[in-house]
């Protein structure tokens, strides 16, 4: 039970809460001096406390510091009594369990400092382990430099006193680390502490402005989770230390616990400016996606392989414009990208396609070449055409091309001689698809309903949902109808993701496609499903995604604004935006 | 109001850290029964004044809680390891090469002789009554003698060779502590302080002294925590002893607290702790000195390495003076950290700086 | 001439200097109200102002908007007439010349604006045209988010024009970018004006903001380049926006322009944290130079790959103790490392093999393996091994090794099972080297100084310096000695370079290594040769470089402090840091 | 003190603006010559007070100049290219035209007439005297007649037709700025201040008026500078102009600004100038009045989007009563920016604001 926590916002795997205490206190954010703590169990017998509202009482504890002997923390820890008021107990990664605190302080949290792989394996154990909406708290070990990277971990709260000791010790923090402040001859801040004459600048001063750079990170921290761009901040931020870059590249290989935490879509743009974003989660969610669910629907025409444009959605750019002027639409046009690898037509509109802005400097990298060939090659191994036209600049795609297709039996042929939108370029496009049939309107249309929908529900969703397909609307705000003309789904041009009606959702619950199931208890939802009103839920379900609710009382359908195995494990917080309910006699 | 005592098992823990303690004493060898461990000479205030002092650390089999687990800073089991005893013979020969350094190294007998064994020399078992009346003659000329013991072996039988040779005696106990739960759970020592306060009134009605040894900073407690239990410890020890011995941890190879400095789990104190602690005491009715062993270094109680030696001559200078104003006269920018250390650290952010 | 400004520092192309106003003003910095501008001849005529000593005077111009054709401008443009004081010249990117003028105003700034290609090119332009010493002006483009890469493509002074306008719009800037004031819920900065409750927080106080962001950004980029840090600091700070990496990644391509600016060698720690690291020019100098001046002195003894090691100089690193434990120095050390490629043991304390730290994760991307395959195969191809022993785990470092070797006739021996310094696998090096003759220490002490003269001077410097060479010193402390004993050069521990002596000087001179050459006027110098004093300097001179120079009066061995082109081009500054000179009579 | 008087070639300049002008014009062809080129209905402020106005824009085969090369900002050329002119039935029947129009849509004939040809309607190779002769008839029953002329062609016997006609008659000269500079390196106009002065002189010896029309923001000139320019240029326009139309500048198809347009390198004028203008000149001896083609649109006179439309009513109110009061009942976030942009735009950073 976290009655004094709560977590109102997600991104990715970092969270903004609010610790609810008479005066509440935002997070990621310091603890303060509210933190209330009954003792240390070494030191002495402790009193259990009685709860104060305005407090997070830290229940006495024996704290393990780094070494000490797993079997000793095992003999000697201590258990975490009930208290009437809010409450946090000490763990260490070898003691952690749900205790039914509201929050978590990690014991020994120096050494996840300077170590990567520490870090990620503590931390994510640790939030594995206890409750989704309990509060973890970090003491000791926040910097400027370090806060992002904490937060995006799953650390809720953490202290100043890193800042402070830093500063009696001439330490001057920043986002970017640390330095000595007999090195510095400027002060790089903009901080009342740091605008007076640098010879004046005292160690006193120092502790201020390592107390304010850190304020300021943990309000950026929660701005940016808000906006829901913290991994856009750390994507640039960490690079100032190799640990904290190499802590996020560990991060991006957590498979499951990174993936469940992803949303299927979200409002900012995805900026990819490192390599390392050919692997981060929402960018691994997009091809994984592409490569085990899509189902090519039109295996009767050459695939038409095009580079992607920077104007978004592609095909509403001018050099797609213009490859579509050429080919007539005689192809299926399938762009290929970094950091996204390939994106058929259909899923222009699908997050991140829509969504991602790349820095473009005309080459590619070794790792791209390789990762969009590979992803290229899984996309050829799972469609059926009978030729490729590769419509694409000789640099670096012409490579991925080539080493997509070594070895199979499909005939390529490049159109592309100098630009792809010189006029001999494109006269050579029109002709290498002479003869071919064209494709309808409409048939894209159908083709792109489907397309999403095994994107967002699994293979063979766009068939089991769209058996008969009627459209209504006009691209790209399309809805499907079944064949008595009752709406199912209609397309969120926004996201190019499905929202389905309640007969969208009964053909769902009865198709054979694998649903993303919650079952609520005995009542009728309105506008929203809170999660303490849910008895389970699939601990796949991530946020953005369409769920299925069933009580006792009601059936309908909605979307996710928690991951599953939060909404199983919170007990607090909207878990489903409801669109749609009906109840059940 | 319920008390939230810790349910858990005391032989359980007890067990453990013996486990803990005792993985490490494994690995050593004993040494040559027919020399000291150690031996050296040095200046004391005793209740009679600045005296200059022998100090013998003799083998003698050592310290057989040691055997069985130990306490968690001690690393002097590795020293001395001969599970069967040494012998009277041997332990003389001891005695015999610290007396011949002493004739090379000093100018004449040092007022004071004080004998250690990182055990009890009154355990007949370590050092017969035979072993031990053959030393309290050999030390007949002096003034002093200290003699270490665990609080169970002080008799006055025990003690009588010493007094009736002359000689003003001391026991000297480690009782580390006057907080049990801090003896048994971060020390791993057995005895409770009514075992002490006892082992001092047989003493003191046999015509000896007490001198306590008390250590600042066991694992397991914060800078601050360690503060306050010497404290609270000095003052409770200062109703039956003369003179307090504070021993700041130092890191010693093969014990519990290695373990933790190891991974970064443990810093020894720093000398403005030692500081503090003396000042707080200083109106105490006991000598209270410090040696600080190892001071300076990573491993020993450090501040941070501008004002090690200033700040440990000042102690030194206490040592003989009793005077508290001698730590008025340092200072360096490092108290503002030590004092932020004091504020903020707690057992789940320890240590707070290195 | 440039009477009033002086480069104090040089990071690369990045320059901290000093407008010497009445009032000094550091760079990169704000001109503030220190301009006085003497007015547009389009809305009149103008007088040619007087100087004035506390301003910098912007002459009486015609600026070019964007978009004003090439041939209007070189018909409308006007002369810069002399004054007496601080003057500044406004250029455009096609009249650009070199005007005589303390500073140069480029018009049309905000054409640089998103667009990498024309930022880097323009300023490039610029830069390389105006005189080196002369300060560069851009007026109204400014925010915390691209100054610090304008600083490093070589801009000096700037405004907070744009900061203010975007604070009275509601624009809300930081060193990640710019966001809608009405997007925020929370102010992530420290300044004082953002102290306040959101709701209270006004435009006004937005430009207060703005202003106080851009002045704290411009005395961290001082302060970097001060440090020699620029590049790891936009290494990160790029990031969040995607032209500006691009930028900072054609900036990388710029070969000549990029080598001349970049150092031998600097205090600071490399640090490698993005795949761009692979390509900075301080690392593909290292790369080229392995490359092109590397001679292996040791081809009669088995090459020895072994990955790198966190601990630098490698030798000292644990693992690398148990290597050389095992292979009991039978073989030719060589470390396999990201970003630098291939390290022969000689060139361990050369820069920056010492000095750089890279994320380290244990997984190697494609590009990675790529490029140091690459420059295995490089080092391969003109060194002479009779075989390798490949002690490299098999994760990347074995993928290396066979593409670098492949289609070569050169035998390799894998001794790694496991972890390299695992017990087996350390045996399995030692039974590899079964056999060969020991490297002596002396021998390779002697190789390391040649080398380092080879990577230092140029191929085939280490015998010609260093004919019979006798060592003196413990390593790495060595000097190397000519026949008679004469000290000819010491090796400096910290950066790993060569020290020249007067004797070495002369046996460079005389040698047929081609040396960097200044030629000063007529005078003794003492302590330091100042800019004004150099006739000539040849233009590949570097930063650190050894340089021979010589006048009528005088001869001498110094470290170049200033790069050959601004040697030639500067009125101003240390451009040598002289060591030994004597009398020409 | 030496004058920076720069140092280029007059023809040197004069050929390279015409150049890069003159190569925009070249993409165009020439409309129907029987069709005016625009007519429109309105009402406008006179001398004699507001009045119902018919605007008649006629197709005489275009500005000589525009041939040449041509204004940076007039884009009107493309709209008459008939090098050959266009004859005396054409131009009738234009005429025609707008009188069945003015039928159509107004209630009745409307009092003043205004006829421009984006060239001289007094010049006899755009429009014959004998065509002249016929349009003063035409209209004779009309209160005041509005004819634009370059300076050059102002003469008595030219505008005797009209005069005889009984109308009020007004030679319309678009002189842009007084700034000779200005109009001729920044708008590329090739006749001097001098010039106009003269024209004004002899028109109202000849019993006409004269209204002016001057530029709000050519290229090259800063917002400020701009707003300057037009202030100054209104105050000596108002010497011999009874009525002064500001017209600030619309980015226009082929032109020179338009090309700096697109390149970023132009913003047309704020709303906030040209208030500030009328504001700033609200007391000059003479009607100013400002009609913003565009307002609102990135290519026409702005402000930041949000109050275009009611500056922009502002404007239209003062032209209608010349009280500057108008301009004190509307503000905007957006003027903070202006100011800003008027502080600091210098011609080497312009446009500082889009």
């Amino acid at each position: 039970m976290t009655e004094y926590f709560e977590v109102l916002d997600r991104d990715g795997p970092a969270r903004r809460g609010e610790l609810r205490l008479t005066e509440p206190r935002a997070t990621p954010g310091l603890v303060g001096d509210t933190l209330a703590d009954a003792g240390s169990l070494w030191a002495a017998d402790r009193t259990v406390p009685e709860g104060d509202p305005a407090k997070l009482t830290v229940l006495p504890h024996r704290a393990f510091p780094a070494g000490t002997p797993a079997d000793l923390q095992s003999a000697m820890d201590v258990p975490a009594p009930e208290i009437d008021g809010p409450s946090a107990a000490v763990v260490s990664p070898e003691t952690v369990a749900d205790l039914g605190t509201d929050a978590y302080v990690l014991s020994a949290p120096g050494q996840l400092v300077g170590h990567a792989r520490a870090l990620v394996e503590t931390l994510l154990d640790v939030r594995r382990t206890i409750p989704d909406d309990a509060a973890l708290v970090v003491s000791g070990i926040a910097t400027p430099a370090n806060v992002g990277l904490l937060a995006y971990a799953g650390v809720d709260l953490v202290d100043d006193h890193r800042a402070v000791l830093a500063g009696t010790e001439g330490r001057y923090l920043d986002s970017t680390g640390e330095t000595f402040l007999e090195d510095r001859a400027e002060l790089g801040c903009a901080c009342p502490a740091c605008q007076g004459p640098r010879a004046e600048f005292t160690r006193a001063d120092c502790v201020d402005h390592n107390v304010a750079a850190l304020r300021a990170e943990l309000r950026r921290v929660r701005e940016r989770i808000r906006a829901g761009t913290l991994r856009e901040y750390l994507e640039g931020q960490v690079r100032h230390e190799p640990w904290l870059t190499a802590a996020l590249r560990r991060l991006d290989q957590e498979g499951t616990y990174l993936r469940e935490r992803t949303p299927l879509f979200r409002g900012s743009e995805l900026l990819a400016t490192t390599e390392d974003s050919l692997f981060r989660p929402a960018v691994a969610q997009f091809a994984d996606r592409v490569a085990e669910r899509y189902t090519n629907r039109f295996s009767d025409v050459p695939l038409l392989l095009v580079p992607c444009s920077a104007g978004k959605p592609y095909s509403d750019s001018k050099s797609h414009r213009r490859f579509q002027e050429a080919a007539r639409y005689r192809a299926h046009k399938v762009s290929l990208t970094s950091p996204l690898g390939v994106v058929p037509q259909e899923l222009e509109l699908t997050y991140p396609a829509q969504h991602y802005d790349a820095a473009v400097t005309g080459s590619w990298s070794e790792t791209e070449i390789q990762v969009v060939a590979d992803r290229l090659r899984t996309y050829l191994e799972r469609t059926d055409y009978p030729r490729i036209v590769a419509h694409v600049p000789e640099d670096g795609y012409r490579e991925i091309v080539e080493r997509a297709t070594s070895g199979m039996d499909l005939p390529v042929t490049d159109t592309v001689s100098g630009h792809p939108t010189d006029g001999d370029s494109l006269s050579a496009l029109g002709e290498a698809l002479e003869g071919e049939r064209t494709i309808r309107v409409e048939e894209k249309e159908r083709a792109t309903l489907r397309a999403i929908a095994d994107y967002q529900f699994g293979a063979g969703a766009g068939e089991e949902l769209f058996d008969e397909l009627t459209l209504q609307g006009r691209y790209p705000r399309l809805q499907a109808l079944d064949s008595d003309g009752d709406q199912l789904a209609a397309l969120v041009p926004q996201y190019g993701t499905l929202a389905l009606t309640l007969a969208g959702a009964h053909a769902w619950a009865e198709s054979s496609i694998e649903t993303k199931h919650v079952e609520i208890d005995a009542f009728q939802p309105h506008g929203s499903i809170l999660a303490p009103g849910i008895r389970t839920a699939e601990s796949s379900i991530q946020v953005g995604e369409e769920v299925l609710f069933e009580g006792p009382q009601a059936f309908g359908i909605g979307r996710a604004t928690m991951h599953g195995t939060a909404m199983e494990r919170s007990t607090r917080g909207e878990a489903v935006d409801v669109r749609h309910t009906e109840p059940i006699d | 109001m319920a008390e939230s005592r810790p349910e858990y098992d005391y032989g359980n823990h007890l067990d453990a850290l013996n486990r803990a303690t005792g993985r490490l004493r494994s690995r050593h060898e004993g040494g040559d029964p027919t020399q000291p461990t150690r031996t050296w000479l040095d200046e004391d205030l005793t209740p009679d004044g600045l005296r200059s002092s022998l100090t013998i650390i003799l083998d003698t089999g050592g310290c057989r809680w040691a055997r069985a687990g130990g306490c968690t800073m001690c690393g002097y089991v590795s020293e001395s390891e001969n599970a069967e005893g040494v012998s009277h013979e041997a332990l003389l020969a001891q005695i015999e090469t610290a007396l011949e350094r002493e004739a090379e190294q000093a100018d004449g007998p040092a007022d004071v002789v004080k004998l250690y064994s990182s055990g009890s020399i009154l355990d007949d078992r370590e050092v017969g009554p035979e072993t031990r009346a053959a030393i309290a003659e050999t030390f007949a000329d002096r003034e002093r003698i200290v003699i270490e013991t665990l609080p169970d072996f002080v008799t006055a039988d025990r003690l009588e060779p010493f007094l009736e040779a002359g000689l003003a005696t001391d026991v000297a106990v480690g009782i580390e502590t006057a907080n049990d739960r801090v003896r048994r759970d971060a020390v791993n020592k057995y005895f409770d302080f009514e075992a002490v306060e006892e082992a001092a009134a047989v003493a003191r009605e046999a015509g000896a002294g007490v001198k306590g040894y008390l250590l600042l900073k066991p694992p397991f407690l914060t800078e601050s925590e360690a503060i306050e239990d010497a404290v609270e410890s000095i003052e409770r020890v200062a109703a039956f002893a003369h003179t307090i011995s504070l021993n700041p941890t130092t890191v010693m190879e093969d014990t519990l607290i290695e373990e933790l400095y190891y991974d970064g789990g443990y810093r020894p104190p720093w000398l403005w702790s030692v500081a503090e602690v003396l000042n707080r005491t200083a109106d105490v009715d006991a000598i209270v000195v410090s040696d600080p062993v190892g001071a300076g270094s990573d491993r020993g109680p450090h501040n941070c390495g501008e004002c090690d030696e200033t700040v440990e001559r000042a102690i030194g200078d206490f040592n003989r003076r009793q005077d508290p104003a001698v730590f008025g006269e340092v200072s360096c920018a490092c108290e503002r950290t030590w004092e932020t250390v004091l504020e903020r650290e707690q057992s789940y952010n320890m240590p707070l700086e290195r």
